[in-house]
């Protein structure tokens, strides 16, 4: 009944959790960046949720240390689909300077599939923005694909 | 004939889609506000919409500790009562079920969203929804008190001697002797009254329960999908609920004479009401703690509202 | 006053927001940004410096033997940078820039890659003739592009201008007897003038491979010729030109 | 024939209990069938009771021996059934019936089980004779009876801990409530030489001597002890803790009520004292302090059953309040609430035993999470406690929001703006209940499952069968309350107002009238607007019109997931990324952020309530001074 209002406000309301697996809180910062008046990430319907269960687009940012990956992999299991992840920053992605450290347990492709990725260290809002949008248009593009 | 009336006025106007629509409408209008003040763009006015229906698509996880039925039922319980309330709120001198609900059954009806999320919120076993329950309990007890205060001034400003809290008997009152905002002794209860909105409703400075930052959306941090679009669907119908009855309390003598230019003037005034009394006070403040809340409501406001109803009770 | 900010909210309300569109323009105020690595392959000499200064290990190199010489290419993981630009400051021939340009994003690993191919030739040496076999037949000399070869039958003489051979290799391959062959070349490598060294010790400092050692107090200068990958960072960093790059004598 | 059916109830229960005793302490087959035909037999018999008394408007009465008055005088023991004895009759049966079918499960890990049942007979019997006697020294008897048969019960299960404490808390201070009142009903012997309950009315009617004053004030402060007002309340909350759960619901459901019930007779028949505006002022202000402490300690308890208790002190203040006002419209809010406490209360106790019997504690602290272990269990708190706390359309709400009318009504009529504050406190105290309420749903039924309790398993359907019958019980009683108002309240509020019919029943026709008694006749309450079955059609087609939306947009949803089985990240609960972690905040601890803004007053309570029945003996005289004292200085 309502099928294409739901798939187009799949791209129009993307709301976020950030993950912060062990990061500087450089990339944390910038993110929240994104929603202060200059960049302004709400009118394209962002919102910071307090809960998993409540996003659609999981940012994760940090090296994913020993410590935090359990949790990591168990959070990402309770976001509903359809979810996106964005990497946000170089050290999800790679661990950064902190590769081959014994603690240190990235990347994060190996234990999910990573929509889309943010390099930058950190990004400049500005790129934190267009990667999010990008993995908004990658959750209608799923939410469609869910139900045809 | 009556039951094809009672449908539309049950299900179309004032019932469920114009609660449900305008509702979300005064959300946006609410984000809108807010991100204005604060010098942002803000979301299009169909935000809250575009957050509905994306929640109804999204998938529903009933977590292994949850009770699924309570869990389940809460959010379209309190769905049903808030499109039900407003079948008992007058707009101006039409109400489509008068004779079903006086004041104080409406400031129980308008507990029952809140029961409502507290049980769903309880029931999925997580600890900080154990947290956000409390904190939305105790913000409710802050409220009832200067709430209690404005119905019973209003009430006896209206003087129905043996129906006393009857609405019908306000909003005749209030055709005859012009606006209850327009007599300067009620005018301290309308300002608690804009003060009780927003913790009723739940937005800044009064949302402790759902406070996303510290205890990750209190009660409604296991909900997802579909359930969890009710639950916000229900704060925007609060809002109109609220904004409403604040409007048929204290702007009630405002009469046109067009039944459809009523309704448009009541829609305006609970669009100001939204503005004046949610978004400018969740621009410029910030969170509550919940000792501070409480103790705001129990003296401030309550003070505001019992100097009310003794200067009611004076005869002024 | 219990709300500070109320003046304030009601004057933003009415007055323009101050966000930004977006896409964003593209920013000039951004002053010193650190973004996408710019490499010019051209210029690189392959001194490897870069690498070894990577503190995250972002920059990994190929090498490719290909006919006449190896394509190195030096990739560039930009979802491993971590924007210090100690590369930028260390490379002697200015061959990685970091730019302004910050639109770092991607969905796929490739978007985020910088990369450059550079093609380092094979040096050859002179060219010479293996006279015992040679039979001055001449085909060399008439078909030698740059008319650097001289044969003379009667005087069963074969001369080569090295001014002007190219090392085109063309009369090698007309050699019936197969005579002809570039000699194994003289080792090029940092030449050391001790008249003009004061012992400075900027070129061990320079060095990127640690190949130079200077002692001030016995004034010695010694270089490990297996270690010396032939950058000419010394050269450059010697304030006494004291150093040159030319062939080895023993 | 009919006459004979409310003394033969009472007289079956204290015959089945020496029964009990006789022929049933080893047996328990024998000794359950005595009870239960006891129990159902006494409740038939009053039930039979409803078509004359309530429908017809008879009134009932009985001599013991066929005493009948001489020469005006009426010297024999009398059995008046009127409306409001019969009203608190059906109170008293249906929860003695239904306990009794509780007990059958929840006591059988107990032993001297015989005991038990014959004290719980006795206790029966005398409430029920206390509420139909018509004669005030059997009434003082019956109290007697009551309040040992309470204090055995109360110890009853004295290997726990407290419970001899509270039982001897509860002796004490109940005697010392008996002492009122039986000095209260000798004062009046001396004064009206007899010692029937018409007859003193009449000879009392608008006639009230020092003498007779003095003893209104030792009377109603010996059923204040019994319905534990404030600050008579004080062994109310360990009794009802300490005794099987069983025995709390009696306490809350009968004990509680005849003291009720006391103070309605002798306030309205005996003493006619409730057109004085101070009499109803004191009332009043008893009831306000009374629902208002009662709700405030009931926050800060630890313990699922002592919760309940001070609810019950609460409630009961909102029953007060509500016959202080003399009016009809409060005095029939007052019986609602009165028979819905009944029904809630009893509920929720039996929920606490449910508890109780399969977990062993009623500790909030310890408990949680049983919604999915006792489903059936936790849908009847939740009727209960919806009910308690007033939530529309339950039983609860109904009556508290006849009471704030009547309150609030006085308060317009008579101008005082006290009345107006206990209007406000009533409501307050309402959202209050329904705070402590949410706490023990959060604390018990819902919240995290500690590990203890992963084996729990629901109660025997011999508890659970009470439990449905008083929750269809709460929910009808919301529903259709212009029916309950019609055959029960409206009669019972009608006869305490107008005493002439019980005189002249009891004395011959006349009677009254030759004493001046006049005859009121009372209007049917008027209600303001509440149509639970409106509400209902409304909620129901509203919920129709969601379900067939939700059912129509199937395909667009997203899918509704199966709740996982085994352990799954995806359906664990959110730790914030933990695998298993359990609140540090106790159940009992869930309204902090309240009770730091209450730390002052806190403090005093926590004083007062100190433990020591010495100072709660105080408290009693005390409270009988003041009421006497208010009593001589304001009503002449």
């Amino acid at each position: 009944m309502f099928n294409k209002l739901i798939n187009d406000s799949a791209a129009k309301s993307p709301w976020l959790y950030h993950i912060n697996s062990g990061s500087c809180n450089g990339c944390d910062i910038e993110l929240v960046a994104c929603l202060t008046p200059r960049y302004d990430a709400e009118r394209f319907g962002f919102k910071l949720a307090g809960t998993p269960r409540h996003a659609d687009i999981v940012v994760v940012s940090g090296p994913i240390t020993s410590q935090s990956r359990e949790r990591l992999i168990r959070t990402l299991a309770q976001v509903p689909e359809p979810k996106c992840v964005v990497s946000l920053g170089s050290c999800p992605k790679s661990g950064n300077v902190f590769k081959g450290s014994y603690s240190v347990e990235a990347p994060l492709d190996n234990y999910c599939h990573v929509d889309v990725s943010v390099a930058g260290c950190t990004p400049k809002p500005e790129a934190i923005m267009e990667g999010l949008y990008k993995a908004a248009l990658i959750l209608k593009e799923k939410r469609e694909a869910m139900h045809k | 004939m009556i039951i094809i009336r009672s449908l539309f006025y049950i299900l179309i106007f004032p019932g469920v889609l114009f609660t449900a629509a305008f509702g979300l409408f005064l959300a946006g209008v609410d984000r809108k506000v807010v991100a204005r003040m604060q010098h942002r763009i803000g979301p299009p006015l169909r935000q809250p919409m575009y957050d509905f229906f994306k929640l109804l698509g999204k998938e529903t996880i009933i977590p292994h500790a949850a009770n699924k039925i309570a869990f389940l039922a809460a959010p379209v319980i309190g769905f049903v009562s808030l499109a039900l309330i407003m079948l008992f709120i007058p707009i101006f001198n039409f109400t489509a079920f008068s004779g079903s609900a006086d004041l104080i059954v409406i400031l129980y009806l308008i507990t029952i969203p809140g029961v409502a999320l507290i049980v769903g919120g309880s029931s999925s076993g997580s600890p900080y929804a154990g947290i956000g329950i409390s904190r939305e309990m105790v913000t409710m007890m802050a409220y009832e008190l200067p709430f209690v205060l404005i119905l019973l001034a209003v009430a006896r400003k209206a003087g129905g001697d043996t129906l006393a809290f009857s609405m019908e008997t306000i909003s005749k009152w209030q055709a005859a002797n012009g606006s209850m905002i327009a007599q300067w002794s009620m005018i301290p209860a309308a300002i608690a009254m804009l003060l009780v909105i927003p913790a009723e409703v739940g937005t800044q400075p009064f949302d402790v329960a759902e406070a996303e930052t510290e205890i990750c959306e209190g009660p409604l941090i296991e909900y997802s999908g579909a359930p969890l679009g009710l639950f916000k669907l229900n704060t925007a119908m609060k809002m109109l609920v609220m904004s409403g009855l604040f409007t048929s309390l204290f702007f009630g003598g405002i009469r046109t004479g067009f039944y459809i230019l009523d309704v448009i003037v009541f829609m305006l005034i609970c669009v100001a009401v939204t503005i004046v009394c949610m978004s400018t006070i969740h621009a410029v403040t910030a969170r509550l703690k919940i000792e501070h809340l409480f103790k705001f409501f129990w003296t401030f406001v309550s003070g505001l509202a019992l100097v009310s109803l003794i200067l009611v009770w004076c005869g002024l | 006053m219990m709300f500070p900010f109320l003046k304030t909210a009601i004057h933003n309300a009415f007055t323009k927001p101050s966000t930004e569109a977006f896409p964003c323009p593209e920013g000039e105020g951004l002053g010193h940004y650190r973004g996408r690595i710019f490499f010019n392959p051209e210029s690189c000499v392959d001194c490897g410096m870069c690498i070894r200064v990577c503190s995250p290990a972002a920059i990994t190199v190929e090498r490719e033997e290909v006919e006449g010489g190896v394509n190195i290419t030096r990739t560039f993981d930009l979802t491993s940078c971590t924007f210090c630009a100690t590369c930028e400051d260390f490379c002697e021939e200015g061959s990685i820039k970091m730019t302004t340009d910050y639109h770092m994003v991607g969905t796929k690993h490739e978007d985020l890659i910088v990369s450059g191919t550079t093609f380092k030739k094979k040096v050859l040496g002179n060219l010479v003739c293996d006279q015992d076999n040679c039979i001055y037949c001449g085909l060399c000399a008439r078909n030698c592009p740059q008319n650097a070869i001289t044969v003379d039958r009667t005087t069963k003489t074969w001369t080569v201008d090295h001014e002007k051979c190219v090392k085109c290799g063309i009369c090698i391959g007309k050699c019936p007897k197969k005579v002809l062959k570039f000699e194994e070349p003289k080792e090029e490598g940092v030449v050391f003038d001790a008249e003009k060294c004061v012992y400075c010790t900027l070129c061990a400092k320079k060095c990127p491979v640690g190949a130079i050692e200077v002692d001030r107090a016995t004034k010695t200068w010694t270089i490990n010729r297996e270690n010396c990958i032939k950058c000419g960072a010394c050269v450059k960093g010697c304030p006494k030109q004291a150093l040159s790059m030319g062939p080895i004598e023993d | 024939m009919i006459q004979h059916f409310p003394v033969l109830a009472v007289m079956l229960l204290f015959l089945a209990a020496f029964c009990v005793e006789i022929f049933g302490s080893h047996n328990a087959g024998v000794r359950n069938t005595i009870v239960m035909i006891a129990a159902t037999v006494a409740m038939v018999l009053i039930y039979a009771l409803i078509k004359p008394v309530m429908i017809e408007g008879q009134i009932i009465s009985y001599w013991m021996g066929n005493w009948e008055p001489v020469s005006g005088y009426a010297i024999g023991i009398g059995y008046e059934v009127d409306q409001l004895s019969l009203f608190f009759a059906l109170l008293v049966v249906t929860t003695f019936w239904l306990s009794g079918v509780y007990s059958l499960g929840y006591m059988s890990k107990d032993h001297h089980l015989g005991h038990y049942y014959t004290l719980y007979l006795m206790l029966s019997g005398s409430v029920l004779g206390l509420v139909m006697t018509g004669d005030i020294f059997n009434m003082f008897v019956m109290i007697e009876i009551m309040t040992f048969a309470s204090v055995a019960l109360t110890a009853f299960r004295n290997d726990n801990e407290g419970a001899l404490e509270a039982g001897f808390k509860y002796l004490v201070i109940g005697s010392m409530g008996s002492s009122f009142t039986l000095t209260g009903v000798a004062l009046l012997y001396g004064q009206c030489h007899t010692l029937n309950m018409a007859q003193m009315s009449a000879i009392l009617y608008q006639n009230l001597t020092p003498t007779s004053i003095m003893a209104l004030a030792l009377i109603v402060a010996g059923f204040g002890v019994k319905s534990y007002i404030v600050p008579f309340h004080t062994p109310a909350a360990d009794a009802y803790m300490a005794a099987p759960t069983s025995v709390s619901m009696i306490f809350a459901g009968m004990v509680n009520k005849a003291g009720v019930y006391g103070m309605i007779r002798v306030l309205y028949t005996i003493f006619n004292a409730m057109d004085k505006s101070t009499v109803q002022m004191l009332i009043v202000i008893f009831g306000a302090v009374t629902m208002f402490i009662g709700v405030t300690m009931a926050l800060t308890q630890h313990d699922f059953k002592r919760l309940l208790a001070f609810h019950s002190i609460s409630q009961i203040g909102y029953v007060i309040t509500a016959i202080g006002l003399g009016s009809a419209l409060g005095l029939t809010g007052g019986l609602f609430h009165a028979m819905n406490h009944t029904l809630f209360k009893g509920l929720l106790f039996l929920t606490a035993g449910a508890v109780l019997y399969a977990t062993g504690t009623t500790n909030l602290d310890k408990l949680g999470g049983l919604s999915k272990k006792m489903p059936k269990t936790c849908i009847c708190f939740l009727i209960g406690a919806f009910s308690i706390s007033g939530l529309p359309p339950f039983n609860g709400f109904v009556s508290k929001w006849l009471v704030y009318q009547a309150v609030y009504t006085k308060a317009v009529e008579s101008g005082n703006f006290v009345y107006a504050i206990v209007t406000v406190v009533a409501l307050v105290v309402s959202v209050m209940t329904l705070a402590s309420f949410i706490k023990v749903t959060q604390a018990v039924f819902f919240g995290q499952c500690p590990v203890e309790l992963k084996k729990t398993q629901e109660a025997p359907v011999s508890m659970l069968v009470p439990m449905y019958i008083m929750s269809a019980l709460c929910v009808l009683a919301g529903l259709f309350y212009p029916l309950v108002n019609r055959f029960l309240l409206h009669p019972a509020a009608q006869s305490a107002l107008n005493v002439t019919n019980y005189i002249d029943r009891m004395l011959g026709e006349g009677y009254a009238a030759n004493m001046g008694v006049e005859n009121i006749q009372v209007a049917p309450v008027q209600f303001s607007f509440w149509n639970p079955i409106v509400w209902l059609i409304l909620f129901v087609v509203i919920f129709v019109a969601a379900g067939l939306v939700i059912i129509g947009s199937k395909e667009e949803r997203g899918k509704m997931l199966q709740q996982g089985v085994k352990y799954d990240a995806k359906y664990a609960t959110f730790f914030s990324g933990e695998e298993e972690m359990f609140s540090q905040v106790g159940g009992s601890d869930l309204f902090w952020g309240f009770k730091t803004d209450w730390k002052g007053y806190y403090r005093v309570l926590e004083g007062l309530h100190s433990g020591i029945v010495t100072d709660y003996a105080v408290y009693t005289v005390m409270a009988t001074a003041i009421i006497t004292v208010c009593m001589f200085v304001f009503m002449r």
